[in-house]
Order: C-alpha cells, then structure tokens, then sequence
C-alpha cells in the first residue's frame, strides 16, 4: 500500500560505521580528558570552567550531528531543533544572570 | 510525554515535506525537551551555593553536632555511568544502521547487521546507566544527603531523577523494539520506528552530556 | 447551492459516535461546547466578584470564598475558556485550511480533548466546596506551599493546571506536524491562511513555554507532596524563583491567547472588504516576531520585586520593541479595509471592535513596560483594565467573531445577523463600561486582588460604573447564547461559500463532509476560492502550481468548488476508526494525579493504589492503542 | 446604516466619558498617584505624563484612521469589486518607523528615571525595617532601636528609606500618594526611598499591601503620618521608652496611668457604641499631653479612618459592651501575661509590651522573632490589625474576644471562652470571659 514511499526520506546519506567509530572515540577522549582535567591544579585557574563548557558542547554538537545524523538530515529538523535550543541557552543565561547578581544598592 | 511519540502505527501517506509524521513531532517534541530540562538545570545552578545546610556538592560540611560531610559528588563512578551511557549512543546507531540495512551486504547475517543484539545491548547499557544512579542515590542518601535535607538535595535528585525517568521510559521502548524484532524481525520498513526511538534516546544522552558538566565537574 | 443544511455531515449520530470521535471537526466542535460552557462559568464567577464590588465593604462572599473566585476566575478564562476556544479552532480550521483530511494524528487529538475537558472538570468542581484554587491564577510561591495552604485548594490548582498542561502540549505536537506535513500540494508556506500561520506561531509558544510552567509545578507539587524545598523560605529557597519560571511560561502564555484571535480577524477582514489581506508577508512575519520576542520580556511582571536598574532596563526595552510588530499588524488590518467595500456582518464587526479595543489594551501594556510607571500602576486595578482589554477586547472579540465567521461552516446555518448586532453593541458598550473606569480606580489607588474596601477612597464610583457594565455583559452574553443555540435549528441554511471569502476551508460543503475533501486539491495561490470565483481579486499575486510528482503522489486535483456531497465509503477514501482508547487514557491520567490529593487526607495507601493503579491503566491503554490500526 | 451604527458608536463612548468626568468630578481622590509628594512620586508623575500624552496621541490616531475607514469604505449597492492592493513596502516601513520613534521617546526618560529610582539612598536618611507578616506590618527604627506596627511615623523633609522583609510570603509596600511598590520577600532584602515633602508634616496617608498574601490580603492596609521633624523626634523618643504601665511591681496603684484612659473608655463605651453591621464610631484618641508626640486623631480626615464593619452572620462576635466601662487595667495588665489567670495562651506568648514579662518567666520573643505585632505603645496608635479597624473599646474587645472572626483567616488565635475558632474548627470551652476581655482592653488603652 505504500508504492508512493515518500520521497526524500531517505533520500539522504547516513554516516557510515567509520564515523560512528570516531565519534565514539571522540566522545570517550574528551570525557576522559575533562575527568583527568578536574584533578589537576588547572582546575583552580579562571580557564577551567570555560574550557568544560567548550568541551561539553563539542560532545553535545558532535552526537547531535552524527548519532542524530542532524548534519545529514533533512533542514527542517535543524530548524526544529536549534530554534528551541536557541532559546533554552538563552534563557538560562538570562536566568542564571538575573540570580547571581545582587541587585538592590545598598 | 509517551503520547507525543504515539500513532506508530499510522499509515503513511502523502505528506507535504516528503518526511514521516512521526518523525517530525519526535523532533517538536525533542526541541520542547531542551526548555524541559533547561527549567531544571537552570534551578538547579541557581540554587547552587544557596542551601543553608550540608552537604553539599564539592564542599566538606560540619554539622553543629560536629559530624563531618565529605564532599558528596562521586566523579570516578559517575565518569563511568557517563561512559556508559555514550557508548549506549553508540550501539543504538549500530541497532539503527543493523535495521536499516537488512539484506544488504556487510550486513546479512554479520554482526553488524544483528540488530538484536544492538537493541538489546542499548536497553542493557541504559539499564546499567540507571543501576549506577541507583548506587548512587542510595549512597548520598546513607551520606546524609536526601530529597529533604535541603536545596541542593532537592535540586539534584529532581534535576538527575527526571533524566533518570526519561531513560527509563528509554529502556522500556527499547524493549518494546526489541521484542518487535524478536517476534516478527524489524525490517527497512520499520527502520524510522528504530530511529524516533534512537533520536530519542541520543538526546536524553545530550541532557547527560550538559549535566555532567554542569552538575559534577564544575564546582 | 444547496438548499438544505440537511446534508448527512457525519456518517453516524448519537452519544458514543461522539465519545470516541477521532474526527477533527467533531472534536472541534466538542472544543467549542466546552469551552463556550467554561467561559459561561468564569464569567458567572466574575459576575460575583463585581457584585461583591459594585459598593464599599459589603458581604455577598466571605474573604475566603472571594480568593477563590478571583484565582478561579482567571484560570477558568484563560486555561479552560480562551485556549480550548482557540483549541476549537485549530481543531475544526487548520486542516480545511491546508487541504488535508485530519490532522497528523487523530487519535492523539482526541486524547488532548478528554484530558482538557477531565482536567477542567478536576479543577471545577472544588469551588462547590468551597475548597477552589485560591493562590491567584500565578500562584506565587511560597503562599502556595504547604506552610501557608494547607488545605486542599492549591493542590487542585497544581494537579489540574499539570494535567491541563499535557493536553496542550500533546495538541501542540500534534499541529505542528499537521501544519508541517499536512499540508496540499502547492500549499506553501507563504500561502497559508493567516490564521493557520498564526496558530502555527502560537503551537510553537506551546511547546516552548509549557514546558517550564510544567517544571516549575513539578516543584511545587514535590514540596507539597514529598517534602521537597523548591519554595521553601525555610530552607533558604529564593521565592523568585517560581516567578520567574512561572511568567518564562506565562508571557508567551498571553500571545498563546492573542495570536489565534489575530489570525481570525485576518480571515474576517479581506472576506468583508473584498480585498486580500494587505501585507500578507508583513503580517505574517510580525506575527513570528512576536512570538519570538515573546520570550524575551517575562520580567516586567516582576519589575517591583527589586531585579535592580539593569534588569529592569533590558526587559523594559524588550517590552517595548513588541508594540512594534503588533502595530504593524494593526495597521496592516486597516489597510486591508481601506479602499475595500465593507460590509458590516457581526462577524466583520466584532473584528474591528478588536482592533479599536486590542489597541487601548496594547497601549496601556507599554504604560506597565516602563518600570518606575509600573511601579504605580502593578497589582492595581490599571492592569486589570490593561489585560482585559486584550483579554476581552482581543482574544475574545476575536473569537466572537470567529464564531460568527464559522458557524455556517461548522453547522451549515448562519448565526442571526440581528441578534449578532445586538450581541456586538451590548458586548461593545458593557464591555468599555465595565474595564475603562478600571484604569481610573487603579491609578487613584485601588489594589487587586480585594475582597472589600472602604469607602471614600475615590474608588466607589468607578467599581459601580464596572459592576453595571457587568451586568450587561451578562446580559450581552445570553443574547448570543440564544443565537448560538436557536440558529442552530433555524437559522437560515449556509451554502459551502457562506460568505465568499477566499480559502479552501470555502470550497467544501458547509458543514463539511468526514472526509473534508473529496479529493486533495492543489493549491496555486493565497486564495484558491477566489482564483476560482474572482480571479480578478488575486491577479496580483503570485500563482504557481506545484510540480507534476507532487500533484500525482498525493492524486489531487485542481481547486473547484466541490458541492455534492458522498459518503466516504462510496468515494472509497479510508477513515479513521472510532475509538473509546483516548477517553480511557485521558481518564487513567487524570486518576493518577487526583489519587495524589488522597496523601493530603493522610490516606497514603488510597493514594498510592489510585496512583499507580491507574498509571498502569494508562500505560496498559497506550500500548493499546499504539499498537492498533488506525483504519 | 452603517453610518448610524457608527453615529451609535460614538454617542455611546461620549456618553461613557461623560458619565466618566461626572464621576470624577463628584468625587476626590485621596489616593491618586498623580501626586508631586515625594521626589520619586514626581519622577514617576512626570513620566507618567509622557506616556499618556504618546499613548493618547497613538490612540487618537488608530481610533480615528479606523473609524474613518470603516465609514468611507463601507459598502456601497452595487458598487464594483474594490482595487484590489496587496501590500506597500513604503508604508509598512513608515508604520514601522514611526511606532519605534514613539517608543524611543518613551524608552529615554524611562531608563533616566530607573537609574534614578534606584540609586542608592542618601547615607543621612532615616532607615526604616519595614517587615511583613501576614497580615499585618511591622516598622523598626533601627537608627532609633523601637518597633511598632501598622503605623509608620516620617519626618517631612527628610528621606527615608525603607529596608523590606517578609517573614513568610510575599507582600508589597504601597503608599499611593508617596511613591511605587516594592514587593516584600523572605530571604531577599529589597530596598525603596523617597522624601516627603516638607509642607507635608502634619498629613496622614493610606498604605495597602499590593501582593496577594492570602485570606485577609485586603485587610493589610497601613498608615503613614508625616510629621515635623521636631514631632517625629518628640515621638520616637517616647516609643524608645517601656510601656506606660510598666514594669509594674504591685497591680495595686494603677492610679497615674488610668484616669484619663479610664474617663476616656468609659465615656466611649457609655455612647452606645456602634451597633454591629454598621459603621462604627470614631475611634478614641488616648494622647496624654506630656507624653511624646502623637499624630492627632483630629486631623485625620475620614478616609484615613478605617470603616470596616463588624462581621455579621456566622462571624458576628457578640459582646457585653456594658461591661467596658468597668474594664481595670491593672486586672488587665495581669491577665496578660499570666498564664494562670487565663487557663490558656496568654497575650505575650505572641506579643512583646516592652518590659512586660510572662510571670514564670523570660520574654518569650525579641523583635527579631516576633509573632504578632509589637504592643508597647499600643495606645498611641489609631488604628490597629492591619488599619482596618479603629482603636475604640468596642473593636478591641471584639478582636481579643475572636480574632478569627474579626479578620478573615488571621494568625491571632480566639480567645474568648465559648467562641467558635475557625483555625481549629471547634468551639473554645477555655478562654477569656467578657469581663476579663474588658479588663485587657482597658490595659491596652493605657499602653502609651
Ligand atoms: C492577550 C493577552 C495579552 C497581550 C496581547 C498583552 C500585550 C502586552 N502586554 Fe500585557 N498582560 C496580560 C495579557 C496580555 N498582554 C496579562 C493577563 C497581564 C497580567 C497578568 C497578571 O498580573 O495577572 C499582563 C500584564 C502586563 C504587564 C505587567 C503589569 C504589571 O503587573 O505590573 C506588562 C508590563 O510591561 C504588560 C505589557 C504588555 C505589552 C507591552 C504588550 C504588547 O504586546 C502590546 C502591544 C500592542 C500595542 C502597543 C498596540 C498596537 C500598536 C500600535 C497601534 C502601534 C503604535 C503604538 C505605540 C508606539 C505605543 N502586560
Ligand atoms: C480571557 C480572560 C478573561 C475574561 C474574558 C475575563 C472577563 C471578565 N473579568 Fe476577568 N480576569 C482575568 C481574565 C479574564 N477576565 C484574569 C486572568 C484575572 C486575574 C485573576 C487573578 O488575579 O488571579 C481576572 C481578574 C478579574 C478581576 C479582578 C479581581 C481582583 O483582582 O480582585 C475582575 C474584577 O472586576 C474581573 C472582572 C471580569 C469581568 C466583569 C469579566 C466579564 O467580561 C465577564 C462577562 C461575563 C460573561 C461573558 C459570562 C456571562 C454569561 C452568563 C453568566 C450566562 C450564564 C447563563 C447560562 C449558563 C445560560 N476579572
Ligand atoms: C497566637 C498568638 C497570639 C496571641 C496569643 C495573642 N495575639 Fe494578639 N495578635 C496576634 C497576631 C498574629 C496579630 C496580628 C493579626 C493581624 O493583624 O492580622 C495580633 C494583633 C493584635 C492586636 C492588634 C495590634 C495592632 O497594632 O494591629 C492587638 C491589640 C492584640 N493582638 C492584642 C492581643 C491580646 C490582648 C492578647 C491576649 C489576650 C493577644 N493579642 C494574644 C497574635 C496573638
Ligand atoms: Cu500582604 Cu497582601
Ligand atoms: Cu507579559
């Protein structure tokens, strides 16, 4: 019944099992890295909490485009994903700054 | 929140964008997700360093009857729950690729074509994922450190439990593909019910990923 | 044209046909019932608020009960009255309007109806024992933890709007793919109606802003229910922290509540002045930008709670930006009248008494959205008149008139255009008389949230002058209650085209067969109906058909005019099977939160067996239904 | 016939602003915000006028083009379709433009006066602790070291500014005709300041709670009297001081502090004191001449004067008014804090009376802790439970006697044996007999 498959759908390449491989050892590189990193003295300078956070969205990124194969996807679910991602982040900026500063002079 | 991902077994019909419906309100429902767990992530820094009493996350606490906290995150064993649940990622791509392919070579009769088993590993590395965080629990609890106790304790056992009930809820659809594979073989066909279920499981790894971070390495 | 309404709109009848409806249309029109039903109840609690107003200290209802109305109030208006008005509308419009023959799942939307309707219900019915919601409709922590209610009012508030809270996002996932997805061949984004484009905007808002309303009563039902201390000031928790989590929902909330009445009046304006809408892209977009802005601005509920001078800057001057793009729209309204030939239907009426009265609204918004203003004006009786305004005059104007616009499509009968006259200007003058002394009453110092106030304060007139208008409203109300009912049975028989306007929804019989479209049309332009009848109405535009694959891969066929009317069998198009799986879901999950309340009467073991008796039976239900066929 | 409608239209709004300026006119308006009162209030004032001046300009336009649309292009029989337009990018820029201009004017001075209004206060302003409790309101004087409740004492001409808490939910701080809200939260200090102005000294303004607190949220209303500096330190120095009566060795000689008081209870009580339901009568004043500076009840206008009536139905609270004449303080005084002579919760298990002692036994609170409202000076004061009742006899007995039942949900437990008790839903078999009430109410009267 289903002769007129959609079309597109799979119209698109996935990445292959050499990528997942690499992705997997990527993944388990950094995280082994940033668990090393948090017992070294580098923890204590103004360069660890920004570097984690670089760290963690490069993982974050990285499943998204490839185990999620958003990067091979169709543009429509990039869309419905950023978008609201987009406006999670800034949200919790926005909140975590309204929290940490004092506000009231005095 | 199992509605959103409801209707598997719609026909498919002409659509407009080519893309199955299904797929499309998986992904509606993974960006509502991200202000799911921005809410709890974002309460859960901010009540960070507010609790007036122990313990606490990094910090060693006394309390006034001088018993001693130490400092409550365990990273060695939540580095390895970590691990498990990104190399959980990794075997549903593998289940993904093992259905899609059916048939094809390289994947007939291989081990990367038996999707069984990848199924049946992810549901068992999320199972194991969730064993640790039952470790977990109950040694902060016996730590002194309960839903209760104060805003830290409320604020991580809701933020980390409700990533602990979306894997769950994983696991069970995980089960339910594989008992599908079991009794009538997932074929191409059905390729798009592995996949909704591997987007979804690889985003609740992402929520990991960020709470990792967030939550036990920065202080 | 036809010239009976008597066509068989739907194949079978009766009480069960409709319980286990899966039909868009019905479920529409059990939205609209329902909801028209919810607005009836708040505003009968709103009549007892200005009655126990209309003068200085007096005792129609105790302090108590008082709370709970207001709290009541507002939430039955805005959770149960507004939202589901709009849900009809998507509902019965959004696949007539793209040229599809239900939404993308219809079983699921059936589900969103029974939650809604239960969860109303659930959160009803305590005012009869005098045990309502009585937190206010924003519930601020901490009076709404357990130290401060005790009782079982706020857990009804929480539990309810919870659930509630399911049923929208379940609709909301639900059209975003139908918008997405469903659409006919050549039916473009940029060629969609304005009001599906607006609900498109709004499901978005949804799916956004839910979520966080969602987490932050997951909070507080843990504090109330398993010792948790989200608000509690004891345990050094910041009570702005349910504020600001409650108003990141709740300001896109409010454009959830404006937007589809907007789109509405897109649809009434070009259909009465003959003219497409002017500025179509410019409507279009604005309508995204404000939904976008949307989440930028929450703060300005909170600018007396002391966020300091730089938060309350940014968040004033995001304020502000939004009365750009909603004036944009505004205009762009007029503009579409201009040079038209209007004819005045109570439809066409209550749109431009949106217009006249969503901008009185608007304007004292951006009076609130400067701070040091706002400090005089917040929690006083200036924003009451501020939100009903857009409340009353935007979002129920606008669906006043989408009732008027639709009810020939949706009953095959027009609405009666005398009584409609009467309903606008009752409606028109009670509703100014009511609101416009509120803004006198809150900037010479009368608060919200009152039960009773002395008199000589320089509020008694004014609270009279609002509490006669009431009175009217009432009044204004019955008398389109009458409509809507009798027309029902005589009013004078509506063809497909009932006013020639110019969408799909048009070309189709009125009311609509189950299959909607006997054959999916395709779609070369913003108004297909007038391609057909006027084409010289859309010379200008655009107009391009859609490839040949697209057209053979969905069998559709040019747009005309259909008007016979066959069943679905005989067309051999498959329906949906009825089913009664989404009531029993919708039941078991509204269950499972209402055993909870049993832990507050200390029957821990009654509540537990309810609970997770009956998330079993939802759980049991799903895989049920997910695993049967839908045709 | 449209032009009839639209003829009705405008007849009607007319009509309503009519009816609208007669009102007004009818009436005045003693808590309007448009006031030049305080320096913030004249900020605020002045923006104000800014935005309804723009507000009005846009609404007269929009309502204007509109109505002028609808008329000119209704339609006419038979006319042809109209011109058929589809957008104008020259005209959706302009109704971009000139919105965002609008806005930019309104943005200017909106920012200048944030950063004003909230600027630190001046180091030399008095500080006052304003604390919120449900419902009612506590002032400190830190700079001064009293508390007193419910009535808030400033010197004109001088700026004071407030220091906001809240002991449990959130509440807001209001004086209309003084300046804006700011809310008042548990674990969060917020701050606000104005200075009366100093042709202000001798008014009285009204205060409201603007957050919904709860049950009696409408009945958390306050008083503010701006007074001469030279009053005001009059008033604080008296307030420093212990209770009148206090501390009291022997109950015997209760002579100096009663005359007066008693005259002024009796007499009060001897006028047939308001009957329930209706208004009650003015409160009475007790202001001994050489004590501090009390703002005088003679020049509080009336609708500074709190007309709560007394609660009828279910919630009447009937008392023996005959017996306040005869009310002792001193017997008073000792029933107040020992628990013997009342079998149950005495007063100061709540409340502070400065100097008082429970019999058995240390102050049960410090300011820092306190339950209910401070009563040291308890006379001084006009009003009292939120400003909603007047200080007379009569109320007095009543609020001691059922509490609950005077005001909505209210955290002072009844105490008058016999009485029903909401919070406990039963009925009191223990408590205060009317007589004994009589006696705490003459104690109360003497607290100066
Ligand atoms: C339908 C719902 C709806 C809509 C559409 C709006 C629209 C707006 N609202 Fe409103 N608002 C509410 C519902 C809504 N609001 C509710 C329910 C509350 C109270 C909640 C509670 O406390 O219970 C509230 C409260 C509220 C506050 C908090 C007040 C307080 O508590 O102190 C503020 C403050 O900034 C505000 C601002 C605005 C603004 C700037 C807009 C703008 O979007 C308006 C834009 C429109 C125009 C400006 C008119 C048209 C424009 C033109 C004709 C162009 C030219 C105009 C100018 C240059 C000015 N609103
Ligand atoms: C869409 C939203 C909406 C709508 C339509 C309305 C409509 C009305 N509201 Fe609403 N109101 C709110 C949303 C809304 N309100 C909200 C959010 C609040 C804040 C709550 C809070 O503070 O928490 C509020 C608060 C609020 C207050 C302030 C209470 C307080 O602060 O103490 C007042 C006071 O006058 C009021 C009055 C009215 C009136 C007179 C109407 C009228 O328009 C109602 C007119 C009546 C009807 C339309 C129905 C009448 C018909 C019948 C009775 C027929 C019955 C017959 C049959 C069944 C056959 N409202
Ligand atoms: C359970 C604690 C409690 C006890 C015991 C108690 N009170 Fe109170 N009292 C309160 C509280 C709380 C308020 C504030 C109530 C309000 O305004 O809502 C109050 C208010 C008052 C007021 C009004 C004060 C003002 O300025 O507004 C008076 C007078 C008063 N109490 C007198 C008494 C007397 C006399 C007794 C003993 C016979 C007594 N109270 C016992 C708690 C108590
Ligand atoms: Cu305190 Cu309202
Ligand atoms: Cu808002």
């Amino acid at each position: 019944m289903n002769d007129h498959a959609p079309h597109a759908d799979h119209a698109h390449e996935h990445p292959t099992w050499k990528q997942y491989k690499w992705v997997a050892l990527w993944l388990t590189l950094i995280t082994v890295f940033e668990v090393w990193i948090y017992y070294t003295p580098f923890k204590e300078t103004p360069y660890y909490i920004p570097l984690l956070l670089v760290l963690s969205a490069t993982k974050f990124a990285i499943v998204v485009l490839f185990y999620m194969h958003l990067k091979y996807d169709h543009k429509l679910f990039k869309a419905l994903f950023t978008g609201p991602l987009i406006i999670a982040v800034c949200t919790l900026l926005a909140l975590f700054a309204l929290f940490s500063h004092r506000a009231i002079p005095q | 929140m199992a509605s959103a991902v409801a209707e598997v077994h719609e026909h498919t019909h002409y659509t407009t964008t080519g893309l199955d419906n299904r797929k499309v309100a998986i992904w509606a429902f993974i960006g509502s997700e991200c202000m799911l767990f921005m809410s709890l992530i974002s309460t859960y820094l901010i009540y960070k360093g507010k609790s007036i009493v122990g313990p606490f996350p990094h910090e060693a606490w006394t309390d006034p009857s001088g018993h001693v906290f130490k400092p409550i995150l365990n990273i060695p064993v939540t580095s390895q729950s970590t691990f498990v649940l990104l190399m959980s990622s990794l075997v549903m791509v593998l289940a993904l690729a093992a259905v899609e392919n059916r048939g094809k070579p390289g994947y007939q009769g291989t081990l990367l074509g038996n999707s069984k088993l990848w199924l049946a590993a992810t549901a068992a590395l999320g199972a194991t994922f969730l064993g640790y965080q039952a470790y977990e629990f109950t040694s902060f609890v016996h730590e002194g450190l309960t839903i209760h106790t104060n805003l830290f304790g409320s604020s991580f056992f809701t933020l980390t439990g409700f990533h602990g009930a979306h894997v769950t809820a994983g696991v069970l659809w995980l089960l339910t593909l594989l008992s599908i594979d079991i009794k009538r073989g997932l074929t191409p066909k059905d390729a798009l019910l592995v996949d909704i279920c591997a987007l979804y499981w690889h985003f609740v790894d992402v929520v990991w990923i960020a709470i990792f971070t967030l939550v036990y390495l920065i202080k | 044209m036809a010239t009976t309404a008597a066509t068989p709109s739907y194949e079978q009848t009766g009480i069960w046909s409709w319980i286990t409806t899966v039909d868009h249309k019905r479920i529409g029109a059990l939205y609209l019932y329902t909801a028209l039903f919810f607005f009836m109840f708040g505003g009968l609690e709103a009549g007892v608020i200005r009655w126990q107003l209309a003068q200085p200290n007096q005792h129609i209802v105790s302090a108590e009960l008082y709370n709970q109305l207001f709290t009541m109030h507002g939430t039955t208006m805005i959770f149960l009255a507004v939202m589901p008005l709009s849900a009809a509308f998507f509902n019965f419009l959004i696949p007539l309007q793209i040229g599809a023959r239900d939404v993308a799942f219809p079983r699921l939307n059936a589900f969103s109806y029974w939650v809604y309707v239960l969860g109303g219900t659930f959160m009803t019915l305590p005012i009869f024992f005098n045990t309502a919601p009585n937190g206010g409709w924003f519930g601020y922590a901490p009076l709404t933890t357990l130290p401060f209610s005790s009782g079982l009012n706020i857990d009804f508030w929480v539990m309810g709007l919870q659930i509630l809270g399911i049923s929208s996002l379940a609709a909301a996932f639900n059209f975003i793919t139908t918008i997405i997805n469903m659409r006919a061949p050549g039916m473009t984004l940029m060629r969609m109606p304005v009001f599906t484009w607006m609900s498109f905007v709004v499901q978005f808002l949804l799916v956004l802003a839910f979520p966080v309303i969602t987490i932050a009563l997951v909070f507080l039902l843990f504090d109330r229910f398993f010792g948790t201390n989200f608000y509690e000031i004891a345990a050094g928790a910041d009570p702005l922290l349910w504020q600001h989590l409650f108003w990141v929902f709740g300001h896109p909330e409010v454009y959830i509540l404006i937007l589809p009445a907007f789109g509405l009046v897109s649809e009434i304006l070009p259909t009465f002045s003959r003219k497409p809408l002017f500025g179509y892209n410019v409507v279009v977009y604005s309508g995204i930008m404000i939904g976008f802005l949307g989440f930028g601005v929450w703060a300005h509920h909170m600018f007396a709670v002391g966020m300091g001078a730089t938060a309350d800057t940014i968040f004033a001057l995001t304020t502000m930006l939004i009365g750009i793009p909603t004036g944009v729209k505004i205009f762009n309204w007029i503009a579409t009248m201009w040079g038209g030939q209007i004819r005045f239907t109570a439809a066409m009426k209550f749109a431009i008494g949106l217009i006249a009265l969503f901008t009185i609204g608007g304007i004292s918004g951006v009076m609130h959205s400067s701070p040091p203003a706002d400090l005089q004006q917040t929690d006083t009786y200036f924003v009451v008149a501020h939100f009903h305004y857009v409340l009353f005059g935007g979002s129920i104007m606008g669906i006043f008139g989408g009732i008027y616009f639709y009810y020939p499509k949706i009953t095959g009968r027009y609405m009666s255009e005398v009584l409609g006259t009467w309903h606008f200007w009752c409606t028109f003058i009670a509703m100014n008389l009511t609101f416009f002394p509120m803004h006198f009453s809150g900037m010479l110092g009368m608060p919200r949230r009152i039960y009773t106030y002395d008199a000589g304060q320089g509020w008694d007139t004014f609270n009279l002058i609002s509490s006669i208008g009431t009175g009217l409203l009432i009044l204004s109300t019955l008398i389109f209650v009458v409509n809507f009912l009798k027309s029902r049975k005589s009013g004078e028989v509506a063809p497909g085209d009932a006013w020639g306007a110019g969408t799909l929804e048009w070309t189709i019989p009125s009311p609509p067969p189950d299959y909607n479209f006997a054959e999916i049309p395709f779609v070369t332009s913003r108004y297909p109906l007038w391609d057909l009848k006027h084409p010289e109405r859309t010379s200008g535009i655009a107009h391009s058909a859609p490839d040949v694959m697209t057209i053979t891969d969905a069998h559709a066929t040019p747009v005309h005019e259909e008007m016979g009317h066959k069943t679905a069998a005989e067309l051999g198009i498959p329906m949906p099977f009825n089913t009664v799986k989404p009531l029993i879901a919708a039941a078991a999950l509204v269950a499972m939160f209402g055993g909870l309340l049993f832990m507050h009467t200390n029957q821990f073991a009654v509540a537990m067996t309810i609970t997770i008796g009956s998330a079993s039976l939802f759980v049991g239900t799903l895989y049920a239904w997910l695993t049967s066929p839908l045709e | 016939m449209p032009r009839k409608r639209s003829r009705r239209l405008s007849s009607a709004l007319i009509l309503m602003a009519g009816a609208l300026v007669v009102a007004a006119c009818g009436e005045k308006y003693p808590n309007s915000t448009f006031t030049h009162l305080t320096d913030f209030n004249t900020i605020i004032d002045g923006l104000w006028n800014r935005l309804l001046l723009l507000g009005t300009i846009v609404f007269v336009f929009v309502e204007t083009l509109l109505i002028f649309t609808i008329i000119k292009f209704r339609r006419r029989e038979g006319a042809p379709d109209p011109k058929q337009t589809h957008g104008n990018t020259t005209l959706e820029i302009t109704w971009t433009i000139i919105p965002a201009l609008i806005l930019v004017l309104i943005a200017v001075p909106t920012v200048d006066a944030i950063w004003k209004t909230e600027a630190k206060a001046s180091d030399s302003s008095i500080q006052v602790q304003v604390i919120g409790h449900q419902w009612w309101w506590e002032f400190r004087y830190p700079q001064y070291g009293f508390t007193t409740a419910n009535e808030l004492y400033l010197p004109a001409g001088r700026t004071v500014n407030f220091q906001l808490n809240s002991r449990d939910v959130i509440h807001s701080f209001w004086t209309p005709q003084l300046g804006g809200k700011r809310d008042v939260i548990a674990n969060r200090t917020n701050y606000i300041w104005y200075t009366p102005d100093s042709s202000l000294a001798g008014s009285v303004f009204n205060g409201f709670c603007t957050e919904y607190c709860g049950s009696s949220h409408a009945n958390m209303r306050f008083h503010v009297y701006a007074v001469s500096p030279a009053d005001f330190d009059s008033w604080a120095a008296h307030q420093k001081e212990n209770a009148a009566m206090s501390p009291i060795v022997a109950p015997a000689p209760a002579a100096p502090a009663t005359p007066a008081a008693a005259v002024k209870v009796a007499s009060a009580a001897t006028k047939p004191a308001a009957p329930a339901a209706t208004k009650p009568a003015a409160p009475v004043a007790a202001m001994p001449a050489s004590e501090g500076y009390v703002f005088p009840l003679a020049k509080m206008p009336p609708h500074t004067l709190p007309q709560t009536p007394f609660p009828v139905g279910d919630r009447e609270v009937k008392f023996d008014e005959s017996l306040l004449a005869g009310g002792d303080a001193a017997r008073g005084h000792e029933l107040v804090s020992n628990m013997a002579h009342m079998g149950d919760v005495p007063c100061l298990t709540c409340h502070i009376i400065k100097g008082e002692y429970m019999v058995a036994g240390k102050q049960m609170f410090t300011d820092d802790n306190a339950k209910a409202p401070n009563l040291t000076h308890f006379a001084t004061r006009h009003t009292f439970a939120g400003g909603i009742y007047p200080a007379t006899p009569a109320m007095l007995a009543r609020w001691v006697k059922n509490a609950e039942h005077m005001k909505p949900g209210s955290l002072m437990t009844t105490l008058g044996n016999g009485e029903y008790a909401p919070s406990m839903k039963s009925k009191r078999t223990t408590g205060l007999d009317d007589r004994q009430i009589a006696d705490i109410v003459a104690y109360l009267l003497s607290l100066k």
